[in-house]
């Protein structure tokens, strides 16, 4: 593989910035008054064609799920079905949110119907679409509980979120946000959690135990019901975070293992697009008891009526109207394209095509069994390195250097949408690498776009807009 | 057998028995069972009771579902804007290497998307003349919450409290609320005057607990603010900082945030871009570079690769969750980049003219059909004697919830904003409809 | 100024008045008319009177002319036939590598579309069990026409006759008409019986004049022939060479044409790739390699190139009209590459499992659905005692024109065909309406 | 510009065959009796997954509008408007051509003004939608010509037609197709046609003269009202072909210049995509004494309803429905975008864009003064290894080798949608290939997806199929 290069060798760059293939500076004429104006405006002024074309070459110069394949851990980069696009451009996907509920029936029975098929799938009770991401269904998970322990007047005595050590690193910013302690638990020697450590960190003052499972390591979580247990003794409640949900569909559900509350990141188990970042949905999750408190509006069905209602309790909103709706639709779409069958064997091929790879690659994997993902260890080598000569091979390479727990890891998680000729060509970029001395490592990539990319310069020397290039 | 015709398992993997025997054969199992080392009394063995159907058929369930809404033509506003969005936009953004990509961690390989960001920050930066703008939060009212939180960090001295208008949509509000209770802050408002900031209420309400006063332009009701200099000056006066909330249509045309002293930007980027989406937006954020270490969420930044090529990567990270954990700058990281995407393409293809063609014609065409209303017997338009951007509030002698429903009831919506106020938005996505909606609007509010 | 938004001049030219002026300076002329080398006597001084729209404005106004169709559920087929076409074909089809590409005449740089295309041509021969297949003519009728063309010219004796059966659509009989009366040949019908070729009316209307025979399966009106070997055999008992019309959904289920003799298919490949496009088709040819220098339309072949990497080009270009002018096999230039671009992924979507089980779908909602129409007091379905394949004909009591408007009136659409008789077409597109369009039929029938 | 490439090195070949991801061959089973159906299909059976990821692999080894200039003569490659294929999308574009004349006053509707559209933008009385594509077109016309010539009685014996020498490739074939004999015209020495030729060629067998104007090396024909008026004269007709509409709009018409037939070619003059060699259309416009012979239907307004009708004497159909109806529709999209002062900037800015190109170049451009395209001669270099060396400087070459009145023709046509920048770097591009040797060019390209390729080698060994691949 060699990947596209728009280059202007004279320059030093590829594909110019807008701004350098015009800028233009228009002096603002308004009706306004002038001292309710600025004076002028400064940005490119290009036409169609030429915007066409500098959009189509950028593209060339991104990597996406249809270039290759894309097996970053905890990321479950799944092919985006062509279809849940067109679902979400459909007219009446398209309206404005302070609409009359009257006006409006088909969209409250979508977004009631989405609920529905989340909380079983979850096994939760009941469930709010509004967190517009990952992240941010942590956060409103963490305001529901916190508004839990309120309710019983332990607020200000619950002042502890216990996270893994080897959680995603939104787990502790997002205890931190809602102005919890956090307290770091070490894995266990299995890379799981340390049931005793647990024991001692738990207590009066834990409001919430956030904990992935499988966890980041791939592993589940074996002793969960033991973990479930401690924690409810102890007055806490247990929250799932569902990035690795992919691993479990069908075979076991947050809910039937104890779980409080969990968000669905649907850009991950429902394989909504990553967009280059975003948007996601991180719809949630909750036990009965947690119901009242969620997120106001949400949706109920009454005498073949879809009404928008506030929980008894709610805490508020976490998103200025109703969330990502568009990725919601294409989450239904999804959801209602797979069904049992679909979403069963989605797992049972994830899981398959994580195991399969790992038997077949040279680096070691400390930890099994693991489920949808595994976390390899470059050994000698340095993972960075490793994934940037991977990146010659035409393959995107793993999530590097983290969970820590593994030294060098290379976090891997091919999804199950990649067959085994792909896997063995990943296999086979893995192995290559593996015989690679340093200095070969370090020079590469050489068949990308841009070659290695000197990270640290660019805070060094911070220049984020193109108005610091002129400086 | 797998293919789009699948009947049974996925059809998005694509697995043949043989190749899962195979595969099965290599790991050493002899079953995908085999594979899950879950406990037994956690198993499920249950259904979900969710039907599988055809893409043909889940196209059709979708279309019959969603088109149960009744087609309106929509005057709303109130936070949520629609302006036309060029077909390009949509061509470009679903080109599959940009929406199906992941965050650029790996920018030699994505070196597109990055240059799509830079520029998205750069033109936000020239829209608000503040140095910096990060590569997107989730909506207004998450980017306003973000706000404060930096205010709380970054100001010198103590302090716990944040300033609003009382015309901040209830929404932002609660949101705001959420985010800044963990870190003990505490929202207060204050007064308006004829729908504009009462720059004599604020200067009551302030002291030297605020850390942040926010203010809109324009605002919730439409009106353009016109003590923006003064708003700044009084929260400068008290160390604290001066968020502000807009847009980018508006930006292009109304005061520079710069030059009346703003800290901060946000509001919903989205504007341009994104179709009406059920609320769905892209947070704006821009701020002063003395707060680049303490901003929120992703930004973009230059270096060379070892061609001495110029190149893009994310920057800072070191910010950010995945690294920093519980001491970042925000939980946030799956983000809105594909809408910051969306809404370069928009803001390039309008141009500068372009764009500031636009923002003038929300100020005209506001100001017109305000007019219209205000001649039809019973009905008073605008509310506020001020200058308007796109929206209105319209007095109306007889009570507005029946006329809010009668004009539903005929194919047009409009807000309830009080017993006898509706608030009516027009841009280029409805002006076609405006004399059917004056026509209609006498019917009803007479 | 140019953009989106340029009040003036097209919106596809990028050239600023400075760039204008700056240009004009380097050719050496004053203005932009001094170019144009036109004699005042032809000079255009009018308007066209076209009213120049913006993007929004222009796309309104299809809307709004599109919209005045009447929203029937179509039970119509006769040589247009519609099934689902996924989502990947749209997506993939419109990205503008493909989209907005020339033919491929530097095959260095367009060896994706080239690729596509011979997998294409690969699918059809496969289907057809030909040897080879062209790159595409326009539709079913074009290619009918250019297959007795190629029979003229490669056929040993002279002669002047085609014959076609009197079932062929009067479209498609015009047009082979068109094409083959300058060449001299002259088109004559032969009989059928209860739908299918009457192998003894054609036998006492070949002769030796006959240079090609042509017959459909399944045929227009929906019957699958089943003595396509005597038709083969008839006709290269007389030195003619068996032109067969089908298409690739067909093709995947009924007997191979290779395997009784066709010499030629021809048909309408649009039927998978292709919504119901108002007759815009895909003309599918295929034929024996001995014609190979005969074929008329492009034909994509592979080579190596320089780095010995396996690679794609067109070939024996010689034939065609650029190169050999008056003495081409056709005059073809532009084609429907983009449509076969669409029909492969759709084929390929499929794949064989899924593409046979369509096919097999085409004749079991046609049997159930005709035994449903059956069951109604005054209709008889079908109308011939024949195998059908997506449509068949129903004989009706009451006369058929009010039946097919009252059944417009309700909202669906079937094909009028006699006084009593009606066509009516069923697939994966309209099966979900099967119930309803039924139960319509029963209340008109009667 | 470096294309990108994927590769499989060890096999020596790009992306893969689908046949070569997968080939399944399945038995067919029927409740057809078993000698009605085919034993057995091999195609691939692939995923959805699997085959985004090999289209969207083949489409970046494609060159599009959209990657960079591509300034072939003659084939006007103008940009696409986006917007044109979403409202070719529209549901009610997508109908069954059989549908009743009440049910499709929509279609009708656009039919009819598309056809008013084309007639005053070619000074024409009446136009046909129906033809497929600019050639078929032609042979629409001479069909045209043919009936009106019988209906006077000269059929038998005006069976000639007069083609320059100049004239593309599709005029002499569709005159054979049409049954006529071809009369090669040769041009003057000023590269046009010259008088007393045609004097000396027409007379009573001459059935129509075609001619392209501005013809194919950009020169307007200045005597074109004494060629009319000869043609005419002998009882012959005048073809306009349009493939040079795109330098004239608004400046001149063909019916007010003599012409009595023409074609146009939408997806050159009106910006409807080329597809990697169609669909495009082809509609006729005629002057009145010719509408009657039109193909059937066309489309008429009667009291505020669109009614089919066939012409008195129809020459009957050239497509089997109604011609490719989603190409119509952009074409409608894009005139109506325009209008008046669009088309005519289109034409101004390609004729600019022509004469500035030609000035930067080295190379020599014979015949002037040109419009839009203009045709420069590569002299001593072969300007087909000429057209392979431009590719490695990112840009697409101009057409080669054709017309032959220049020898080692380059046939320029930038269009309008390329501003100077772009101008300049093809200016470049040729200018640079102008001073390398024959070496450089004839082992050019090296930048592109496949390197030179044996064109000799795929006529002599003839593979068509992936079947022969196997063989």
């Amino acid at each position: 593989y060699t990947q596209a290069k728009w280059e202007r060798e004279e320059d030093d760059l590829y594909e110019p910035l807008l701004s350098e293939k015009d800028g233009n500076e228009v002096e603002v004429n308004s009706s306004l008054p002038d001292e309710l104006t600025r004076d002028s405006l400064e940005l490119p002024d290009l036409s169609e064609p030429e915007l066409a074309r500098h959009y189509t070459r950028l593209s060339q110069m991104n990597y996406g799920i249809d270039s290759g394949p894309y097996p970053l851990g905890s990321c479950t980069m799944k092919y985006n079905p062509k279809f849940t696009e067109d679902v979400a451009a459909l007219p009446g996907a398209s309206i404005h949110p302070d609409r009359s509920e009257e006006s409006v029936q088909g969209t409250l029975e979508l977004m009631h119907g989405l609920q529905d098929y989340l909380a079983r799938i979850g096994g939760m009770d009941a469930v709010s679409l509004q967190p517009p991401a990952g992240a941010a269904g942590e956060f409103t998970g963490i305001l529901v509980a916190k508004a839990f322990h309120e309710a019983n007047g332990e607020d200000d005595q619950r002042t502890e979120i216990i996270v893994p050590d080897s959680a995603h690193g939104t787990n502790p910013a997002s205890a931190a946000l809602g102005g919890y302690d956090v307290v770091e638990l070490p894995s266990g020697e299995d890379g799981r959690v340390d049931l005793d450590a647990l024991s001692a960190a738990v207590g009066d003052s834990t409001a919430l135990f956030m904990l992935t499972n499988p966890n980041t390591l791939g592993l589940f979580e074996r002793d969960i019901e033991e973990i479930a247990e401690t924690v409810h003794e102890a007055g806490g409640l247990l929250y799932y975070d569902g990035a690795n949900l992919n691993a479990l569909l069908g075979r076991a559900r947050p809910g039937d293992m104890g779980f409080d509350i969990m968000h669905y990141n649907v850009h991950k188990t429902f394989a909504t697009p990553h967009g280059g970042g975003g948007p996601g949905a991180g719809p949630i999750g909750v036990v009965e008891k947690l119901a009242e408190f969620l997120p106001a509006p949400r949706v109920e069905k009454t005498d073949n009526r879809y009404e928008r209602f506030d929980p008894e309790q709610t805490i508020g909103k976490v998103h200025g109207f109703t969330g990502n709706w568009l990725v919601l639709v294409k989450t239904y779409a999804y959801i209602a394209r797979l069904g049992d069958e679909g979403l069963n064997d989605a797992s049972a091929k994830a899981v398959l095509n994580a195991n399969y790879l790992a038997s077949q690659i040279e680096y070691e994997v400390p930890f099994s069994p693991f489920h949808h993902e595994f976390v390899a260890s470059a050994g000698d080598q340095d993972a960075a390195d490793v994934a940037k000569r991977m990146l010659d091979y035409g393959v995107h390479p793993p999530t590097t250097k983290w969970p820590e727990i593994v030294s060098e890891a290379l976090m891997t998680e091919p999804t199950e949408i990649e067959n085994r000729e792909t896997l063995d060509q990943l296999a086979e970029a893995f192995n290559a690498v593996a015989g690679e001395d340093d200095g070969t490592l370090e020079s590469a990539p050489q068949k990308t776009t841009a070659k290695r990319i000197d990270q640290a310069s660019a805070a060094r020397n911070l220049r984020l807009s193109w108005q610091k290039l002129d400086e | 057998m797998t293919g789009g015709n699948a009947s049974t398992g996925s059809p998005y993997a694509p697995h043949t028995a043989e190749e899962t025997m195979a595969m099965l054969d290599a790991v050493g199992v002899e079953s995908v069972e085999a594979l899950f080392d879950i406990p037994e009394s956690v198993r499920f063995d249950g259904e979900f009771g969710i039907e599988r159907r055809s893409e043909q058929a889940t196209r059709r369930e979708l279309q019959r579902i969603l088109g149960k809404n009744r087609n309106l033509t929509e005057f709303l506003g109130r936070g949520q804007y629609s302006h036309y969005v060029p077909s390009l936009v949509d061509h470009i953004a679903d080109r599959s290497e940009f929406l199906t990509s992941y965050t650029q961690y790996q920018p030699e390989v994505t070196q597109g998307f990055l240059q799509a960001l830079f520029e998205y920050q750069s033109m936000l930066v020239e829209l608000t003349g503040l140095e910096i703008a990060n590569a997107s939060m989730y909506d207004h009212a998450t980017a306003l919450a973000e706000s404060a939180l930096l205010a709380s960090r970054v100001r010198q001295t103590s302090g716990n409290k944040v300033l609003v208008p009382d015309y901040l949509l209830s929404g932002r509000k609660s949101v705001l609320e959420n985010y800044t209770e963990g870190p003990g802050l505490v929202v207060e408002e204050f007064g308006t005057d004829d729908g504009n900031v009462d720059v004599n209420a604020l200067s009551e309400s302030i002291d030297e607990d605020v850390v942040m006063v926010y203010a809109e332009n324009p605002t919730t009701r439409g009106t353009i603010e016109e003590n923006l200099t003064e708003i700044g000056d009084l929260a400068h006066d008290h160390d604290a900082l001066f968020c502000l909330g807009s847009d980018p249509v508006a930006l292009s045309l109304l005061q520079k945030p710069a030059d009346v002293g703003a800290d901060v930007v946000v509001g919903d980027a989205g504007t341009l871009g994104l179709p009406a989406s059920y609320g769905m937006g892209l947070g704006l954020f821009a701020t002063r570079e003395e707060f680049v270490r303490q901003v929120p969420g992703r930004l973009v930044g230059v270096s060379e690769d070892e061609d001495e090529n110029r190149a893009f990567t994310l920057t800072l990270q070191t910010r950010e969750q995945h690294i920093r954990r519980e001491r970042a700058t925000s939980n946030i990281c799956t983000n809105q980049a594909w809408v910051a995407l969306r809404t370069a393409i928009h803001i390039a293809y309008l141009g500068s003219s372009g764009l500031v063609e636009l923002a003038e014609n929300c100020v005209t065409l506001a100001d017109d059909l305000a007019e219209k209303l205000d001649d039809i017997r019973g009905v008073q338009a605008p509310v506020h004697d001020r200058h308007h951007f796109r929206e209105f509030v319209a007095h109306t002698d007889q009570p507005a919830p029946p006329i809010v429903a009668d004009l539903e009831e005929r194919g047009f919506a409009v807000h309830e904003v009080g017993e006898h106020e509706v608030q009516v938005c027009v841009t280029d996505v409805n002006e076609h409809a405006v004399g059917e909606f004056v026509t209609l609007f006498q019917e009803v509010a007479r």
